[in-house]
C-alpha cells in the first residue's frame, strides 16, 4: 500500500467518474466540463507513470485546447434550458447494453493480449531529449513534417470554409 | 412703464378673444399685428429677395401654395413663408433640389401651439448660397396632420418624433412615429397649452 | 452549417460608456452589430415646457442643466435670442467677458471629450490629464461666477459679474500653460499607434450624409465642410478675432479628434486676442428694463457650441414669459446618425463611434 | 523531513504570493497614480500600505450574490477553476537554484499547459452567470488566450533550442554567459507581447474592457468570488514576470559578475522591472480592438515567432555566432 497505489486509485476513480457523469448530465456545458475533468485525471495517471511529457501534452491538448474549443462551440450556439429527454424503449436499452458489453469485451481482449511482459525500463530512456532524438534522428522526420503539412492544409481549409460562409 | 405693458397685455388678450369668436376667419396671424402696433419699421433690404422667392414658388406650385410671406426683422432679416399644408410636401422637395435654392440643411424644426392652431416651423439653410429661410406650416388643431419630410431631410426624423411626442402632431409617412422623450405609455401631449398634467407629482 | 444566433444586448441606460443615461438596443451577431436603436428620454425634464411659465431671467439657470459640460453656450444662446428680439446694445466689456468665457468653456468641453473618449478606447491617463486642465478652467469660472458647472452667468444685456481683480492675468497664465500642455497631448495621444489603429477609418461618413443628417460642429467639419457659425454668421464680437476653422479630410474618428484638438488651439488664440484688446473700463450689464417684455414676434438664433449648432427658437406674444421656446440641441441632432454608423460595425467600435459624436445627455433629452 | 517541506513549502509560497498580490496592487496604483499626476492611495496607513488589505477585507465581508438564473454550481466553482492553475504553475518556477519546488524536466511545457486551464474557468464563469456582457467577455477571453498561446509557445522554442532543455533551472544555468534576451531578441519581444495578452492586461484587456463590456467575464461576481478573479490576475503577473526573468533575463544570475548581491535579490530586481513594465504600459496605452487583436496574433506575432525559430536554427550553425546559441 504505497502512496502511488492510493494516487492511482483516486485518479482512476476520477477518470471513470468524469466519464460516467459526462454520460449522465443533461446540460451540454456540464458534459463538456466533466469530460475535461476526465482528461485531467488521465494526465495525472501519466504523471504517475513518470511520463511527464505525455502528461503535459495531455493537459495542453485535451484538457486545455480540445475542451475549451468544445465549451466555446457550445457557448456560441444557442441551447434550450434542457435538452429534450428521450423516451427510452426496451429495445433501445437492450441495444445499448449489448454495445457496451461488446466494447468492454474488445477492450479486455486487447488488454489481455498485450505483451506486458517487458520489465519496467530505465525511465531516462523516455526523457524529452530521447524522444526528440527518436523523432528527428531515426528516420521519422519525413512523416513528422508531412503530418504538420497536413495539419496546415486542414487549418487553411477551415479558414476558407468559414470565410465562404460569411460572404453568403 | 408697467401700466403700459398691462394695457398692451389686455389688448393682446382681448384681440385673442376676438379672434376665437368668429369662425369664418381661417387663422390668427400674429405677425402683421407687430407691424401695425410698432412705429412702422423700415422695409427690410431683403424685401426684393422675398418677392422673387414668392414669385418663383407661385409659378411652380400655384397661388394657394403660399398663404403669407414676410421678412422677420429680428436678427438677420429672415425670409419667412407661411405655406399651405397641402403644398408643403412638394415645396419641400423643391426647396431642397432647385438649383438656386438648395436648402439642403435642416437647421431646426419646431412645433408651436398657437391655441387656435398648431404650427410647424422649419428653419432651412443653404450651404451653397449661405442663406437661411423659415417656413411655417399651419396644422389644424382638431386633426393635426402634416406630411413628413424625413425622406427629404433625414435630419427631420427625430425632430418630428419630438414634435409628435410633445404636441401630438401626426406626421404622415414618417418611418417610425413613436414617442421619443416621454415614456411610451404617457397620456396627453405636454407642450400643448391646454395640457393638464395627469400625475400628481412626486 | 453551424449558425450563430443573433443576440439582443441592452447597452445602457447604466453603462460606463454611454456618457449618461442613453440606452442603445443592439442586435449583435457574434461581435458584429446588425442593428442599433438609441433610446433616449431618461433625462427629459421638460425644460421647454417649464420655460413657458418662467420669465427670461429665470430660464437662464435651466439652460445650465442642458449641456452641463458647456453651460456658458446655453446661457448665451438664450440671452442672445432675447437680445435679438429686444434689439439691445451690449456693453463692450460684457461682450469681451462673454467671448472669453465661451471660449474657455469650449476648451473645457473639448478636454472632457478628449479625456472620456480616450477612456472609452481604453487609455486611462489622458482622462486624468484632461481633467486636471479642465479643473483650472473651472476654478477660473468659480472665481468669476461662483459656480463650477452651472454658471448662470449671462444676463439679458450683459453678464452678471465683472471679472474680479487679477482674473484676467490668471486667464493669461492659463493660456500660456495650456499651449504647452497641448504639445504634451499631441505627444501622448496623437502619435500613438494603437490610438490611430482604433480611430483611423472608423465611423466614416460622407459630406452629403453629414448634411442630410444636419450634423454640426466637428461632426460636420470632419467631412471637410468649413461651417463654423462664429465665422459664417458672426455673433457677439467674433468678427473681431483672427482664427481658423479646422476641418478634417477623411471623415473618420481620428480626424474628429484632430479637429477638436485644433479647435482648442484656435480657442486659445481667440482668448489671447480678447485679453489683449480687453476694454479697461465700462459696464458689464447694459440698461435693461427690470421686467423684460419681449415684443411680439419670433426669432431663431444659433451659435457654435462645442458640440455644434446650438439654436434657440423663441416665440413671444409680448409678455414677460416666452410663448414657445425651443432649443435646437446639437447633441440631439448629431445622435440621429448613430444607427446608420453602427450598422455592420464591430462591437468594440460602438463606444468609439458613440464617443466620437460627443453627446451630452442633458442636452439630448433637454 | 521531506514531507514537512512538502507541506510547509506550498503554504509559504501561497503566503508569499498573497503578499506579492497585496503589494503589487498597491504598487500598481501608486505607479499609475504617479504617471497620472496624482497621489494614489494614501489614506489607509502610512503611504497607503494597508489600502489593499482594507480592500480585501471589504471584499471578504461583502454579500455573496449568486444570480437567481445562474447555473449555481458552475457559478460557484468557476473562480476556483480559474485560480488553482494560477497557483499550480508556481510549482515549477525556480526562484534561485535552491529555492524551488518541483524540478520537472518539462517545466516550461508544464507552465504552458496548466495556465491554459484558467481559460476554462473564465469561460465557465462567464457562461454560468447568465449575463450577456459576461458571455461576450468570456468568448473574447477564450479566443484571445487560445490565439496568443501559440505565439507564446513558439517564441520560447528559440530559447529551448539554445538551452537544449525544457527544464527551467537548466535554462537559467545556460545563461551564465549571455542572457537569452540578446540572442533571442525577437523571441523576447514576441514573448513579452504575447504574455501581456495572456495576462489580459492593457492594451489587450478586451475580456474585461470596462468601457465596452462593463467588466467582462466577472460582471456578475461579487465579494470573495470576485476577489478570486483578481487574485488570479495578479498571481499570473507574478508567475509570468518570474517566467520572463527566467527565460530571458538570466534568472538569478548576477550580471557582469556582480555577485555582491545574493541571487534572490537579483531575481527580485529583474522581476520587479518586468512588473513595472506591465504597469507602465497600463498607464499609457489604449486598448486594441478584437479583430485587430486577432490579426496581430496570427499575422504578426506568429510569423515573427516562426522566423525566430528559423533564425535560431540557422545561427546555431554559423561558426563564431554559434557560441551565443551554444
Amino acid at each position: 500500500m504505497t502512496g502511488e497505489f492510493f494516487a492511482f486509485f483516486i485518479l482512476a476513480i476520477c477518470a471513470i467518474g468524469g466519464a460516467v457523469f459526462m454520460i449522465h448530465f443533461d446540460r451540454v456545458m456540464h458534459m463538456a466540463l466533466s469530460l475535461a475533468f476526465t482528461f485531467f485525471a488521465i494526465a495525472g495517471l501519466f504523471f504517475l507513470l513518470d511520463a511527464e511529457f505525455v502528461a503535459v501534452i495531455q493537459i495542453l491538448i485535451y484538457a486545455g485546447a480540445v475542451s475549451i474549443l468544445m465549451l466555446f462551440g457550445i457557448m456560441l450556439t444557442k441551447h434550450q434550458e434542457k435538452e429534450q429527454t428521450f423516451t427510452r424503449t426496451k429495445l433501445h436499452q437492450w441495444l445499448s447494453f449489448l454495445f457496451a458489453l461488446g466494447f468492454l469485451a474488445i477492450l479486455m481482449s486487447v488488454i489481455y493480449l498485450a505483451p506486458f511482459t517487458l520489465p519496467a525500463g530505465d525511465q531516462s530512456l523516455y526523457s524529452v531529449n530521447k524522444l526528440a532524438e527518436q523523432l528527428f534522428k531515426s528516420g521519422y522526420v519525413l512523416p513528422f513534417e508531412l503530418t504538420s503539412l497536413l495539419l496546415l492544409v486542414a487549418l487553411i481549409g477551415s479558414i476558407i470554409l468559414a470565410k465562404k460562409e460569411e460572404k453568403e | 412703464m408697467t401700466e403700459e405693458n398691462n394695457k398692451e397685455e389686455k389688448t393682446a388678450q382681448s384681440k385673442e378673444d376676438q379672434e376665437k369668436k368668429p369662425v369664418q376667419r381661417p387663422a390668427a396671424r400674429p405677425r402683421p399685428r407687430v407691424k401695425k402696433e410698432a412705429p412702422p419699421p423700415e422695409p427690410s433690404p431683403k424685401e426684393p429677395l422675398l418677392a422673387e422667392l414668392v414669385q418663383q414658388v407661385t409659378e411652380k406650385l400655384g397661388e394657394q401654395a403660399i398663404e403669407e410671406s414676410y421678412v422677420n426683422q429680428n436678427g438677420e432679416h429672415l425670409l419667412t413663408l407661411v405655406v399651405n399644408r397641402d403644398h408643403w410636401a412638394k415645396l419641400a422637395s423643391l426647396l431642397k433640389q432647385e438649383a438656386n435654392w438648395q436648402y439642403t440643411y435642416l437647421q431646426n424644426c419646431a412645433g408651436v401651439d398657437q391655441q387656435t392652431y398648431f404650427e410647424v416651423v422649419y428653419h432651412l439653410y443653404s450651404l451653397e448660397h449661405h442663406d437661411q429661410i423659415c417656413v411655417h406650416v399651419k396644422v389644424d388643431r382638431d386633426q393635426p396632420e402634416i406630411p413628413s419630410v424625413v425622406n427629404i431631410w433625414p435630419a427631420a426624423n427625430w425632430h418630428e418624433r419630438e414634435i409628435y411626442d410633445l404636441l401630438g402632431i401626426q406626421f404622415t409617412g414618417h418611418p417610425n412615429l413613436q414617442r421619443i422623450l416621454m415614456p411610451d405609455e404617457w397620456e396627453g401631449y405636454p407642450l400643448r397649452k391646454d395640457y393638464q398634467p395627469l400625475d400628481e407629482g412626486v | 452549417m453551424l449558425r450563430t444566433e443573433e443576440m439582443l444586448l441592452n447597452v445602457g441606460p447604466q453603462h460606463p460608456s454611454t456618457h449618461g443615461v442613453l440606452r442603445i438596443v443592439v442586435k449583435i451577431d457574434g461581435e458584429v452589430i446588425r442593428e442599433a436603436t438609441p433610446v433616449i428620454g431618461y433625462l427629459h425634464r421638460g425644460t421647454e415646457k417649464l420655460a413657458e411659465d418662467l420669465n427670461y431671467t429665470q430660464i437662464i439657470p435651466y439652460t445650465d442643466r442642458m449641456d452641463y459640460v458647456s453651460a456658458m453656450s446655453n446661457n448665451y444662446v438664450l440671452v442672445h435670442a432675447v437680445e435679438t428680439m429686444l434689439k439691445l446694445e451690449i456693453p463692450e466689456r460684457a461682450e469681451y467677458l462673454r467671448v472669453i468665457t465661451l471660449e474657455l468653456n469650449r476648451i473645457a468641453s473639448h478636454l472632457v471629450w478628449m479625456g472620456t473618449y480616450l477612456l472609452d478606447i481604453g487609455a486611462l491617463s489622458p482622462f486624468l490629464y484632461a481633467f486636471q486642465d479642465r479643473e483650472k478652467i473651472l476654478d477660473l469660472f468659480n472665481e468669476l461666477c461662483g459656480a463650477r458647472l452651472t454658471y448662470n452667468y449671462m444676463r439679458v444685456g450683459g453678464v452678471k459679474w465683472d471679472a474680479p481683480n487679477g482674473w484676467l492675468q490668471k486667464v493669461e497664465q492659463f493660456i500660456t500653460m495650456m499651449e504647452k500642455r497641448m504639445k504634451d497631448y499631441h505627444q501622448l495621444i496623437t502619435g500613438n499607434e494603437i490610438f490611430i489603429q482604433r480611430t483611423r477609418g472608423v465611423g466614416v461618413y460622407s459630406q452629403e450624409m453629414a448634411i442630410q443628417y444636419a450634423l454640426s460642429g466637428a461632426n460636420l467639419r470632419v467631412t471637410g465642410l468649413q461651417r463654423d457659425l462664429r465665422k459664417e454668421h458672426p455673433y457677439s464680437i467674433y468678427d473681431r478675432f483672427q482664427f481658423d476653422v479646422p476641418v478634417g479630410r477623411h471623415g473618420d474618428l481620428y480626424d474628429k479628434y484632430l479637429c477638436r484638438m485644433n479647435e482648442v488651439e484656435e480657442s486659445l488664440k481667440i482668448v489671447g486676442q480678447a485679453l489683449a484688446s480687453f476694454p479697461e473700463k465700462g459696464r458689464v450689464l447694459g440698461k435693461v428694463p427690470r421686467v423684460l417684455r419681449v415684443p411680439e414676434g419670433e426669432c431663431y438664433v444659433s451659435i457654435e457650441s462645442p458640440r455644434g449648432e446650438l439654436g434657440c427658437y423663441l416665440v413671444s406674444k409680448g409678455k414677460d414669459k416666452p410663448w414657445r421656446l425651443k432649443f435646437r440641441r446639437p447633441s440631439f441632432c448629431n445622435l440621429q446618425i448613430l444607427p446608420v454608423l453602427l450598422r455592420g460595425e464591430n462591437m468594440a467600435n460602438l463606444v468609439a463611434i458613440l464617443g466620437g459624436i460627443d453627446i451630452v445627455l442633458g442636452e439630448v433629452d433637454c | 523531513m521531506d514531507w514537512l517541506f512538502y507541506i510547509i513549502g506550498p503554504i509559504l509560497l501561497l503566503g508569499i504570493m498573497l503578499g506579492f498580490v497585496t503589494y503589487a496592487i498597491l504598487f500598481e496604483r501608486k505607479v499609475i497614480g504617479w504617471i497620472q499626476n496624482r497621489p494614489g492611495p494614501n489614506q489607509v496607513g502610512p503611504w497607503g500600505v494597508f489600502q489593499t488589505v482594507a480592500d480585501i477585507f471589504k471584499l471578504l465581508t461583502k454579500e455573496d450574490i449568486v444570480p437567481e438564473r445562474a447555473d449555481q454550481t458552475l457559478f460557484k466553482i468557476a473562480p476556483i477553476i480559474t485560480f488553482v492553475p494560477a497557483f499550480l504553475v508556481l510549482a515549477v518556477i525556480p526562484f534561485t537554484d535552491r529555492i524551488r519546488f518541483a524540478d520537472l524536466a518539462v517545466g516550461l511545457l508544464y507552465y504552458m499547459a496548466i495556465s491554459s486551464i484558467t481559460t476554462m474557468g473564465i469561460l465557465v464563469g462567464s457562461w454560468s452567470g447568465n449575463n450577456k456582457y459576461a458571455l461576450l467577455g468570456g468568448m473574447r477571453s477564450a479566443a484571445q488566450m487560445i490565439s496568443y498561446e501559440i505565439p507564446l509557445v513558439m517564441s520560447v522554442i528559440g530559447v529551448v533550442m539554445s538551452a537544449h532543455t525544457l527544464n527551467l533551472t537548466k535554462i537559467v544555468a545556460a545563461q551564465n554567459e549571455v542572457w537569452f534576451i540578446f540572442p533571442q531578441l525577437i523571441g523576447f519581444v514576441v514573448f513579452l507581447i504575447a504574455s501581456i495578452a495572456e495576462l489580459n492586461r492593457t492594451p489587450f484587456d478586451l475580456p474585461e474592457a470596462e468601457s465596452e463590456l462593463v467588466a467582462g467575464y466577472h460582471v456578475e461576481y461579487t465579494g470573495f468570488r470576485f476577489a478570486f478573479f483578481m487574485l488570479t490576475e495578479y498571481a499570473y503577473i507574478f508567475a509570468m514576470a518570474s517566467l520572463t526573468t527566467i527565460l530571458f533575463l538570466g534568472g538569478w544570475q548576477a550580471p557582469f559578475g556582480w555577485t555582491f548581491l545574493p541571487p534572490l535579490i537579483w531575481f527580485i530586481l529583474k522581476f520587479a522591472v518586468i512588473v513595472f513594465l506591465l504597469f507602465w504600459l497600463r498607464g499609457t496605452l489604449p486598448r486594441l480592438r478584437t479583430d485587430q487583436l486577432m490579426e496581430f496574433a496570427w499575422k504578426v506575432l506568429l510569423p515573427l515567432a516562426l522566423f525566430n525559430i528559423f533564425l535560431t536554427a540557422v545561427l546555431k550553425e554559423v561558426p563564431w555566432i554559434q557560441t551565443f546559441y551554444r
